[in-house]
């Protein structure tokens, strides 16, 4: 209705099962779930664009739309230049690797491996600052790394756990792989989960989605997704009190 | 030694240049050479090959610029000026091209533009520079190339034309522009003797209209003929100028006997 | 047949804005192009250094990035200036026009270098013997040159348009959904990056067609009346 | 403007320079060498000839390089075995050499079509000259069509040389770091997007700055016979004289 | 009518041409012309412009294939073949470069490589066809370009000569090859009296070490003094042939007295 605040959401359309384009068009997914539940909490009026990855944030301090919902992981470096809100869901981070190798999942044990990790995520960082001495090779997208794994360029791959789980190990091509090693979730590198971007300053909008967020939670709209995409809760340890 | 020309100062001179000098790097290929024509005035010029020729025509229509010296064409001045660099410059490019359209110009290669047909080369011309209704236009055309004799070929390239008739069709294009002042260079180079005839038939025609001509040619029958002065360049100089009858009965440059004595 | 998963709309979609950006953007480079070279062959020192200037810069940088300076930069910088001012506007550039422009911009200094290269071929006398007749600089470029140019200029420009088509994928970063993009939506969406790769093969392929037949034609025209050896 | 990141960036960003004018030094230099024998058999009648090389070009010209390096690397991992068996998955297995290949296929498709045209305007009198005295097809290609097409080519080849040396920053989506990797791989840690992209747009800047230069001295060196003879340097070298851009100049704008 | 050349159809015989058609289209430019050449042979080919005379040059040296006919050079048939098409072509590319490196041909527009100096273009042929070692060539190339008075011009490029220089660029670089047979385009179109003497003594000189000539000419003086034998083309066809003194005075054909008649 009239009154109604508009917002404009930007998102990539590009990341199943978080958010894509399904054959109608459409825009669907689990981050576009919680971004129109959240909106309708919050009594916005929100509209998707549809922006690259690349050009996101660009896009967002040049106000070609108010929030992203894309699955961006909250960190100190995305937070020099944008706020977040609340996290809207945290999983850990995990490696993959051809069943059976016996591998020693430590720096120390992977030394020399070579490792595949999409680029501009919190795993190369992490990978960078905790495994020196892989050979890390960075692809533009997750799929592309995980068909390296399957073609043996790479010995192990790292993502979020959901998205191998989901976009590899579940597949076709994912057969005769598997999880390997600890779960990965240090909020020095894995932030604290992905979250809502806004532009600096815009605390009304920023505190209107993290309250709205904070509703859905409560009112069981949050499981409701989940459920319908995952067996397992996304959403991770609730909040540290204060962050 | 070059002999100053006596410079026709009058309005009603058709050509007037003086003291033309031009230099292709270390090479002084015109050392002051000076001319006039009168209308109606043809004039033959005459010179071994490489004696400058060629570049004083080009410099007559400022195809290349005289390194210094002045040109007028019907009493009127082409202004020229320096360029910061001591370069000497027209300082009007709108006046230089109002002249050069009153002046017509048969090239020693021809220059005919290769993506056009030969009536399209004659009418391209009068049609866009001289604003000429294109139906004029083409019946021109076809009376010049007729003249010259290739009304045949009025759809042929240029380059599915043989020598003579690309010459042909050169020389129609520079008649198809009735201009007052016209430079032929070697026009009848390629031609067999039947169309030189023919050719210089035409220039006594156009003298008779008034239209002044500088030819340069080597054929000396042309230049005790046709022409009423004759003009022999020597290396960058005038050597030898006057009526034909004079010129030819009376040469006062050993160089120009010279020349002429190897004549077959 | 390909199974697009009902992606073909997508892709059809995709299509007709590569196609309407890389006509535009063309365009405005044939129109730059010949702007560039007329400039790199000026006397005029301003000119040149211009021409000069524009073909080193836009040829160096990369697309992407002028692509993100133009369409992101400028409206930030200017709101960022309008907000300490107190104003606070949203300058909202039409991603076609940011796109076509850009990338008419960008390819213009490509095809500046095919025009010089072609005016340089062409023979001098053909020019001398326009300006012998009076023609003005402006009336020689268009009746004599222009015509004539194109004989050397089309394989050039045809490798530019190729190229240029395909970097239209850019302008994806903007926002506007081209062929490569939505091919890569889908592909994502799917997971058969394999398919829709190739499906977008094809229909550049198919573009491609349709160009080199129609540049083969303006190969023809552009040299008639010439002999070839 | 965050200056210290540009600082922090300057190194790593040369390092990805270095792998990028590697990159397109190899494949320029290949691809030129296999385009002269592709636009030859372009240009031929026997359709045993072109129409293969008709094939090539149209397929590299006609898709994007982006998808030919993907086509190329993911492709050649999903025939692991059968390229096994082959012996070659050790080269396919790496991308630095996936990356060399295809841009040099393609680049060999785009020069090749640029030669095409030149061979086709050089001036009909000049190869019939060269007929009348004998010359095999061969040595009149070797002779006289070739150094004159080079010539007319330069232009137009000194973009793709550049459309090139851009196009590298594609190789980064098989795992390289080149120019646009490493400055890829800055913006995702630090997001100062524009920073880091200046300063690799200026990179990419001088390097192309320097190509452009090259090709400024050769077409210069060339184009002797199109300059008006100046000053009392002998011609031979086509040294010295009126710089191209003013030869250039008096082609379009005879006084 | 035009009559049948008698063919020498001995092995000395420097050139045999028999029954050579050539048609551009619908327009038949050559109807059966025959002639024959034994060494230090000069035939002066004359003949209206568009008549044919470049075209039959072109056919002997195989730059237009002859749509039928035959040619042997130095005894050597130059054998045709038909491709499906039906249209006639040289059966052995090997031969027909092999015989073209023993044909000098200067052609009616020169033709020199715009991209070589005077003296590049003069050497390239020996070297890189004959195999002359370059030091050698080089020397021979500065005795030809002395020989037309060139030695000065020895690094220009073409662009920057002036049309008679071009002219004898040309000449040269055919000299330099030193043919057994050469074919002359209006050598001498563009050159002045002088050096138009200068280069018909070059040409008696050559007859006289034995080479063979076929010289295209509008020079009538030439025709008549240096030529061992005349042929007026027209319209494709051989009008009038033998030695020049006979072709001269007593000439056969009506079209022969006509084209003679307008002799300046
Ligand atoms: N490539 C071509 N295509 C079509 N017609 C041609 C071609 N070349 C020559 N012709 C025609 O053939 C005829 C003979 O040409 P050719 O050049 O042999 O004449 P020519 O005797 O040498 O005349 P000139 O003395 O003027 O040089 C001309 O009418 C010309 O128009
Ligand atoms: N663009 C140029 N650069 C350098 N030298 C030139 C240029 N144009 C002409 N020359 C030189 O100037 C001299 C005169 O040339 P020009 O063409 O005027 O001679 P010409 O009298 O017309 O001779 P021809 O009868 O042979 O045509 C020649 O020695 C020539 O080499
Ligand atoms: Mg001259
Ligand atoms: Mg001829």
């Amino acid at each position: 209705s009239a009154d109604m605040k508009k917002v404009r959401v930007g998102t990539e359309g590009a990341y199943p099962p978080f958010n894509s384009i399904d054959s109608d068009g459409k825009l669907v997914g689990f981050d576009i779930d919680i971004a129109n539940a959240v909106c309708e909490a919050a009594k916005y009026d929100c509209e998707f664009v549809v922006q690259d990855w690349d050009g996101i944030i660009p896009g967002l301090l040049a106000k070609k739309y108010d929030a992203i919902i894309a699955s961006m992981s909250i960190t100190e470096e995305r937070k020099k230049k944008v706020d977040f809100t609340d996290k809207y869901y945290n999983t850990p981070a995990k490696f993959v690797a051809k069943a059976g190798m016996g591998l020693d999942i430590s720096p120390a044990g992977l030394k020399g491996k070579s490792v595949g990790v999409q680029r501009a995520t919190i795993h190369e960082n992490f990978l960078r600052d905790n495994f020196p001495g892989m050979d890390i090779r960075v692809y533009a997208t997750q799929d592309e790394a995980n068909a390296d794994l399957g073609s043996g360029r790479v010995d192990l791959v790292m993502a979020d756990s959901v998205a191998l789980l989901e976009g590899f190990l579940e597949t076709d091509a994912g057969k005769g792989f598997e999880f390997v090693g600890p779960d990965y979730n240090e909020p020095k590198w894995h932030g604290l989960g992905a979250g809502i971007a806004v532009r600096k300053g815009e605390d009304d909008l920023r505190m209107g989605l993290s309250k709205a967020i904070t509703m859905i939670r409560e009112n069981g709209t949050y499981k409701k997704i989940n459920d319908k995409y995952f067996d397992f809760d996304v959403y991770g340890k609730p909040p540290a009190p204060g962050s | 030694m070059a002999q100053a020309a006596t410079v026709a100062t009058t309005a009603d001179a058709a050509l007037v240049c003086e003291d033309i000098h031009k230099s292709f790097g270390p090479l002084e290929v015109l050392k002051g050479v000076s001319l006039a024509a009168r209308e109606g005035d043809v004039i033959a010029m005459l010179g071994s090959s490489g004696s400058g020729k060629s570049t004083f025509l080009r410099c007559i229509n400022l195809l290349e610029t005289p390194d210094s010296g002045r040109v007028s064409v019907g009493g009127e001045l082409i202004r020229m000026t320096k360029t910061r660099g001591g370069k000497s410059v027209p300082a009007d490019h709108d006046q230089v091209d109002r002249i050069r359209a009153r002046l017509g110009m048969v090239f020693q290669q021809f220059n005919l533009w290769s993506h056009m047909t030969v009536l399209q080369n004659v009418i391209e011309a009068p049609v866009h520079v001289l604003k000429v209704p294109k139906a004029a236009a083409i019946d021109r055309a076809k009376a010049v190339l007729d003249k010259v004799g290739l009304s045949d070929k009025l759809d042929f390239y240029p380059s599915h034309l043989s020598g003579g008739q690309q010459q042909r069709a050169a020389i129609a294009r520079a008649l198809a522009m009735e201009p007052a002042l016209m430079l032929f260079d070697e026009p009848t180079s390629a031609l067999d003797p039947e169309l030189v005839g023919e050719v210089l038939r035409v220039i006594r025609q156009l003298a008779e209209e008034g239209r002044t001509m500088i030819v340069v040619t080597h054929e000396m029958g042309f230049a005790r003929e046709v022409s009423s002065e004759v003009v022999f360049l020597h290396e960058g100089r005038i050597e030898e100028q006057g009526p034909p009858k004079e010129v030819f009965g009376n040469p006062k440059s050993e160089r120009f006997r010279q020349f002429m004595a190897s004549n077959l | 047949m390909l199974d697009l998963k009902g992606y073909g709309w997508m892709l059809w979609d995709g299509v007709q804005v590569t196609l309407s950006v890389g006509v535009c953007a063309m365009a405005l480079a044939l129109v730059m192009g010949l702007l560039g070279a007329w400039g790199k062959m000026s006397k005029s020192k301003a000119a040149h250094t211009a021409a000069d200037t524009y073909t080193t810069v836009i040829r160096g940088v990369p697309e992407l990035i002028l692509i993100l300076i133009v369409y992101y930069g400028t409206p930030t910088l200017i709101q960022g200036v309008l907000e300490s001012f107190g104003n606070d506007t949203i300058i909202d550039i039409n991603p076609f026009l940011a796109g076509s422009v850009t990338i008419g911009f960008i390819y213009g200094a490509f095809a500046t270098e095919v025009f010089r290269g072609a005016f340089l071929a062409i023979d001098k006398g053909q020019i001398e013997a326009a300006r012998a007749y009076g023609m003005s600089r402006s009336l020689a470029f268009r009746r004599i040159l222009l015509p004539q140019v194109w004989r050397f200029a089309l394989p050039g420009l045809g490798n530019v348009w190729m190229v240029l088509i395909k970097a239209t994928a850019l302008i994806s970063v903007i926002q506007l959904p081209e062929l490569l993009r939505n091919a890569d939506i889908a592909a994502r969406a799917v997971r058969l990056p394999f398919t829709f790769y190739f499906a977008a093969s094809l229909i550049y392929l198919a573009i491609t067609i349709v160009s080199m037949l129609a540049l083969q034609r303006a190969e023809v025209w552009a040299n008639r009346g010439i002999r070839r050896a | 403007m965050d200056f210290d990141v540009i600082i922090d960036s300057i190194p790593k960003l040369l390092d990805g320079a270095v792998l990028t004018i590697e990159i397109t030094a190899l494949s320029v230099a290949i691809g030129l060498a296999f385009s002269i024998p592709l636009a030859l058999m372009r240009v031929s009648q026997n359709p045993a000839l072109w129409m293969p090389v008709y094939g090539y070009i149209f397929y590299f010209r006609g898709t994007p390089l982006l998808v030919q390096i993907f086509l190329i690397y993911y492709g050649s991992g999903q025939f692991r075995e059968q390229f096994e068996a082959l012996g070659i998955w050790q080269y396919f297995r790496e991308p630095y050499f996936c990356a060399v290949l295809t841009l040099t296929l393609n680049t060999a498709a785009y020069t090749a079509e640029i030669l095409r045209g030149a061979i086709r305007a050089v001036s009909f009198g000049e190869v019939e000259a060269a007929r009348a005295c004998g010359m095999s097809r061969g040595l009149l290609y070797r002779r006289i069509i070739l150094p004159k097409a080079f010539r007319l080519a330069l232009p137009a080849y000194s973009n793709e040389v550049v459309f090139l040396f851009q196009a590298t920053s594609l190789v980064s989506i098989i795992t390289l770091l080149d120019l646009t990797g490493v400055a890829r791989i800055i913006v995702a840690r630090s997001f100062a997007v524009y920073e880091v992209y200046i300063t690799a747009g200026i990179i990419y800047l001088i390097v192309t700055y320097g190509i452009l230069y090259i090709f400024r001295k050769v077409e210069h060196r060339l184009s002797g016979h199109l300059r008006e003879r100046a000053g009392a340097v002998p011609a031979i070298a086509g040294k010295g004289g009126i710089p191209a851009g003013q030869a250039a100049a008096d082609a379009i704008a005879v006084r």
